[in-house]
């Protein structure tokens, strides 16, 4: 790195934090909120489900029941906080890693699944989730999510309490695609109720953040004229706190917003990818200190908000989802060749016709090869 | 489920007959569609108060407001970027790029989400929009404003495109593309904007995604598109000084291409001369040329010719009258094909 | 617009300034500088002559000569100064109406006749001017300025006075393109001596800024970790100041700067644009008080640093250049076709050998016709 | 002035023959230009430390300093742009585009600018700028990870693009490609990476803008490139048995089309066949079909046919293997040629 220094286990001053490493309640003079004990156990239980599900998925792909995987963990806090304060018309807009926040919106993880064995490109409908589609050209959502957030505003539907909103997710690689600034300018200037949320997890494949820029990421919000924050993405409180008020600030009229959410990709970037070419150890282990889970458990048993009952149940549930998914996976049915064809417009294509039909043509010709897979 | 209008336009029966630029029967196009259907909307650069550097969109934003016609930063990716999540919300936007050399920087969200988020999600998410572009050389321009993109998008699998060519079609095919759920990119022959025709506002219109016959004749078939379209009709006529009869068909629509007619004229005259203004590798010409050969293998009495821009980037504008096909050039690649 | 005041002629507080619209020093704490009589006069000749020249094109056009014109009427200063501080190794990247900076550089106005006369792309060598062809695409040339400091810095042309800089001019409009915000990120993470040189002439054809941005932006530079500047763009010497010190900065290693040159269009924005479309004549009227040549002129005139002798001299000169200007560009001859295949590649091409080839000996069957242009 | 290495490359007499794969034939290729030009550098997402997600720059970086291996931010328009200012500057940068699909965000630079600096500046300004793209489908991976964008810069005047099909023309035409002073769009079939062959760096390879004939037959001839080379090889392995005796070409340059080989081929077997992972419509597959049927419009004996990925975008990869051209595919093809 030509400049800048690096520390990546720090977030410097302006980091918000509500729920400390050790497990210790942090009060913050603009970000504070209440939770309660039921509360903190379901966003124990949203974390857990949902790091199981993604070591479920990583070892589905090592067994060769998935082309790739890939993992968020260590990036629970972040995508639970963000989703768990978004409300039911919010609408959101993911790159390909955001597991935890489709759990929120509701989009079983055997729905993406799909996407990781080759048998679709995505399953689930955008429209009635309210959660787009995963978006693979880095930085291409963030200006898809802001002409929704400028349709929220065309609508009416932004202005007060009963306002919606929508969330833009990337990563810190993202940040120096030009469709992000794009993004950042038209919501700028259509006072779009959008949220970009950022999760700075130090790392794009092998490049660590200083490759992108040379100061804090949250920080490019000022050159747009709107509020960039700085949150501990591995404390789910926090996560919650700071997303749940720029979502208010979006649906009052008010956006948008830029959080980084400063967390850790514990993992490698995808299954393909071997972190240990370019990353030291040490790093994961000072990480590992600051798991986004376990402080929570902490404080749960701290607080006596939680009993090993608790922790037993949601272990048992987190088994049976890893279960079920595996399940799900290794029956999932191959697609057949028509769906090549299937649905590339809304009015069908003579082009596409004709393709099809002599592709099929050819295929009849062959007894058995080509008889499985599902229309 | 198709879009409704392809097969049944809306017809403005009782509305009266006038003469009309293309740049104004766009405009009547855009505004038919917008009046029609409040989700319509018009986003792009200059193109309110200004109306648009070719006034295409002239008194729109006067009419519907500045929620309905946007005066854009200036970013062609954003531009097509947040109409595509305009459309996820249920809107149809229409984009101008305002001239051909500047949809680049919006090539990327043409080509990564506009063409394919429909079948990405298998027709959950619909993509009713249109890209208009001005395109093509004659106006004396500098650089980037006299290209002809339109076979980087014809080789787009998941966008439409097409390229009107007088203002009759202009009219329709606007309404007709906006009507429509797919994704089209509309092309518009800036040198003929100020070009005039009489519109009846009354007719039922051909379907947007056809090719037309304009011309009937038996000596050898000329096919073209946009601003060439009138470039071959004038040389039909000049031809048939000569004696040579030439069926010249506009073909409307680049991807999907409409090539029924484009065989059947070619299986009576043996001979087909396309012609374009883009550069001729791995373009729309060669892709005809290709089909046809193939269709048409035993008919052919000489090799599918074209006349095109070369392949070199576009000249300076003293030097367009020489790169863009004209009508001794078409009547030259005629001559060819003949001596077959 | 949605957001945002305007105040289009006011620059606001931070704005640099050392000539008053009417002609007084002021004295800024930061980018003071001296000048001598000498030089000031020197500066109000370019402005005078690059403004002659400038309305000389528009004439041009006008009578058919010329296919298009793009003035840089009211932009004298902004482009002078920031021309003037160059030193001769130091490279420019222009957008389209950078003529004052091209005079700088020694490229003739007449180099510059035959882009909008159509006979040629840019007639002038970049490489020996140090002076970038126009670019035309809006923002692309900020990513090749940023590659072009990388490569200053990488020959190690960087880190003491005698280290060479390069600058970028583009206008309030472009600062919206995503290609802008990668040079910025570029050039802030590689420390590129690249000075970002925004002319904020208040319109991007009929667009205000506001269109572009909710807040001043020159603060856009603050999120990539680099200091952004606004400089009054119709004073020569605060423009000439502030680019002076910048270019330093980056020659010294401590690039890069942003810098916006708050200016005025004071013409169309080219000769096919009809501003009373969509501005009034008001604000046209409110600048041209602050006129960046009548103040140079005051000034001069009020410290008796020039007499009419002077004046009747310069006017002198840019009457010839003018004249010069016309004769040359009537005279200019039209391009022979074979042009039309001229050094697409260095390596010929068979391609276009093969359409070259077939094409002028098409035009060998016409007598006369083509007969003309030069080869 | 050409380029001086294109006649007379420069050749590694005396270094030893090796068995090498071809991401390892690329790998030396970039290494000996780097030891042979201090002027030339690497430049991408992951091309540093990581050594590219392919591994073809492994090692660069250790050895040539960040200097002259760049890990640059995460943006494609960046990296083609500021290689481009680099090239003003005189270096000659070798850009990787991580996948195939993520080309497009930097596609404006490459056609507004890497294509035109050449022409715009009448050679004053010269762009010996490669941009690498690991190329095609068959590696079972995600969207955008499988596609064939090669026509989209065939198309564009001022580019040159090539794609290498094995080891040993990896290793020459990586070499060559930087010693070229135009632009030259290197496609890599990344699902052939691994394959291997035995590396003569003594020998002198052929120039690189030409194609060649890799297995003469007389029944009919199959031209292709990049991934489809293997593929078709063995289609003719198999059609012997048949007795079909196939002649097969690896175009190797896509634009320019080195044609002549084709031609020579057409006009003894009088049979084509096209192979390509491409989408069809409006493609290099259509370019060549079209050129072929001018030039040996009297030799053919069937249309010229094409075997391509469909006109669809790409599919989830379970539906690949029907997606992409493979063995039964071309050999169906040949036997409708030859039932002509
Ligand atoms: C336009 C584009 N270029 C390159 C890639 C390949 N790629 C996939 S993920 C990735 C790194 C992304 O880093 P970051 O934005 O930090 O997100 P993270 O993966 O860390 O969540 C790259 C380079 C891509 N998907 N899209
Ligand atoms: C990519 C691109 N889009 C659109 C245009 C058309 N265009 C030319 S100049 C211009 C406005 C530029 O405004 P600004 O950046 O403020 O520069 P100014 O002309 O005011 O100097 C536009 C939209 C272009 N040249 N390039
Ligand atoms: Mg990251
Ligand atoms: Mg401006």
């Amino acid at each position: 790195m030509i400049a800048g220094l690096r520390a990546t286990t720090e977030g410097g001053a302006d980091l918000v934090q509500l729920l400390s490493p050790e497990g210790e309640r942090v009060s913050h003079p603009a970000f504070d909120i209440e939770v309660t004990p039921e509360e903190l156990r379901g966003l124990y239980r949203d974390m857990v489900l949902v790091r199981r599900a993604d070591r479920e998925g990583n070892a589905l792909q090592r067994q060769g029941q998935l082309g790739i995987w890939v993992p968020l963990l260590g990036q629970e806090a972040a995508q639970i906080g963000a989703g768990r304060a978004m409300r039911p018309n919010d609408m959101a807009f993911p790159s390909y890693r955001e597991h935890g926040v489709a759990w929120c919106k509701g989009i079983q993880p055997t729905d993406i699944l799909g996407i990781f064995r080759g048998t679709d490109h995505g399953s689930w409908d955008p429209i009635a989730t309210r959660f787009h589609l995963y978006t693979i050209v880095i930085g291409n959502q963030c200006l898809n999510a802001a002409g929704y957030a400028m349709g929220q505003r065309f609508e009416g539907k932004v202005g007060d309490d009963d306002g919606e909103a929508t969330i833009v997710f990337f990563g810190d690689g993202a940040t120096s695609q030009g469709d992000v600034h794009e993004g950042m300018v038209w919501s700028a200037v259509y006072d779009a109720p959008l949220v970009f949320y950022c999760q700075n997890n130090q790392w794009a494949i092998s490049e660590p953040v200083e490759r992108q820029t040379r100061v804090p990421l949250y920080e490019r919000a000022r050159g747009y004229g709107f509020p960039g924050i700085r949150v501990d993405g591995n404390d789910v409180l926090a996560c919650l706190a700071v997303t749940r008020w720029a979502m208010d600030e979006c649906r009052h009229g008010n956006g948008p917003v830029l959080i980084e959410a400063f967390t850790y990709r514990m993992d490698a970037h995808t299954t393909s990818d071997d972190p240990t070419r370019y990353r030291l150890s040490d790093e994961l282990e000072a990480w590992k200190l600051k798991d986004p889970i376990e402080r929570v458990r902490v404080h749960l048993v701290k607080q006596q908000w939680a009993d090993q009952e608790f922790f037993d149940q949601v272990q048992a549930e987190a088994d049976e989802l890893a279960a079920h998914l595996r399940e799900f996976c290794v029956n999932m049915p191959d697609p057949h060749p028509e769906r090549i064809f299937s649905r590339v417009y809304a009015e069908e294509s003579p082009v596409v016709r004709r393709e099809r039909d002599e592709f099929l043509d050819y295929l009849s010709g062959f007894a058995d090869a080509h008889a499985g897979g599902e229309r | 489920m198709a879009a409704p209008t392809m097969e049944k336009p809306r017809t403005n029966e009782g509305a009266k007959v006038q003469t009309v630029t293309m740049a104004k029967a766009l405009n009547m196009g855009l505004r038919a569609a917008m009046e029609a259907d409040p989700k319509v909307l018009v986003l792009g650069e200059d193109v309110g108060k200004l109306g648009g550097v070719f006034r295409v969109t002239d008194g729109l934003q006067k009419d519907f407001g500045e929620q309905r016609v946007l005066d854009t930063p200036l970013a062609e990716s954003g531009i097509i970027g947040t109409a595509i999540g305009l459309a996820i919300r249920g809107f149809r936007p229409v984009c101008e790029i305002q001239f051909d050399g500047f949809v680049f920087p919006g090539f990327d969200q043409i080509v990564s989400q506009l063409a394919k988020l429909h079948f990405r999600s298998q027709g959950k998410v619909k993509m009713p929009v249109v890209v208009r572009i001005p395109f093509g050389g004659g106006i004396g321009a500098v650089e980037h404003h006299s290209e002809s993109p339109e076979s980087y998008f014809a080789h787009t699998a998941g966008l439409k495109v097409v390229a009107c060519s007088n203002p009759i079609d202009a009219y329709w095919m606007m309404q007709q593309a906006i009507a429509s759920d797919d994704p089209v990119i509309f092309f518009e022959p800036k040198r003929r904007y100020w070009e005039k025709a009489q519109l009846d506002p009354g007719i039922t219109p051909d379907p947007l995604f056809s090719s037309r016959v304009l011309r009937q004749g038996g000596s050898a078939t000329v096919a073209c598109y946009g601003p060439s379209v009138k470039t071959c009709l004038d040389a039909a006529t000049a031809a048939e000084e000569d004696g040579i009869d030439l069926e010249v068909i506009d073909l409307r629509t680049l991807s999907p291409l409409d090539l029924g007619p484009v065989f059947d004229s070619v299986r009576r005259t043996g001979r087909l001369v396309l012609v374009s203004e883009a550069p001729s590798e791995s373009s729309v010409t060669a892709e005809v040329a290709t089909r046809v050969q193939q269709e048409c293998f035993y008919s052919l009495e000489a090799p599918v010719l074209r006349v095109t821009g070369f392949d070199t980037p576009y000249p300076p504008s003293k030097l367009e009258e020489d790169f863009l096909p004209d009508l001794d050039r078409v009547l030259h690649a005629v001559d060819r094909s003949l001596a077959y």
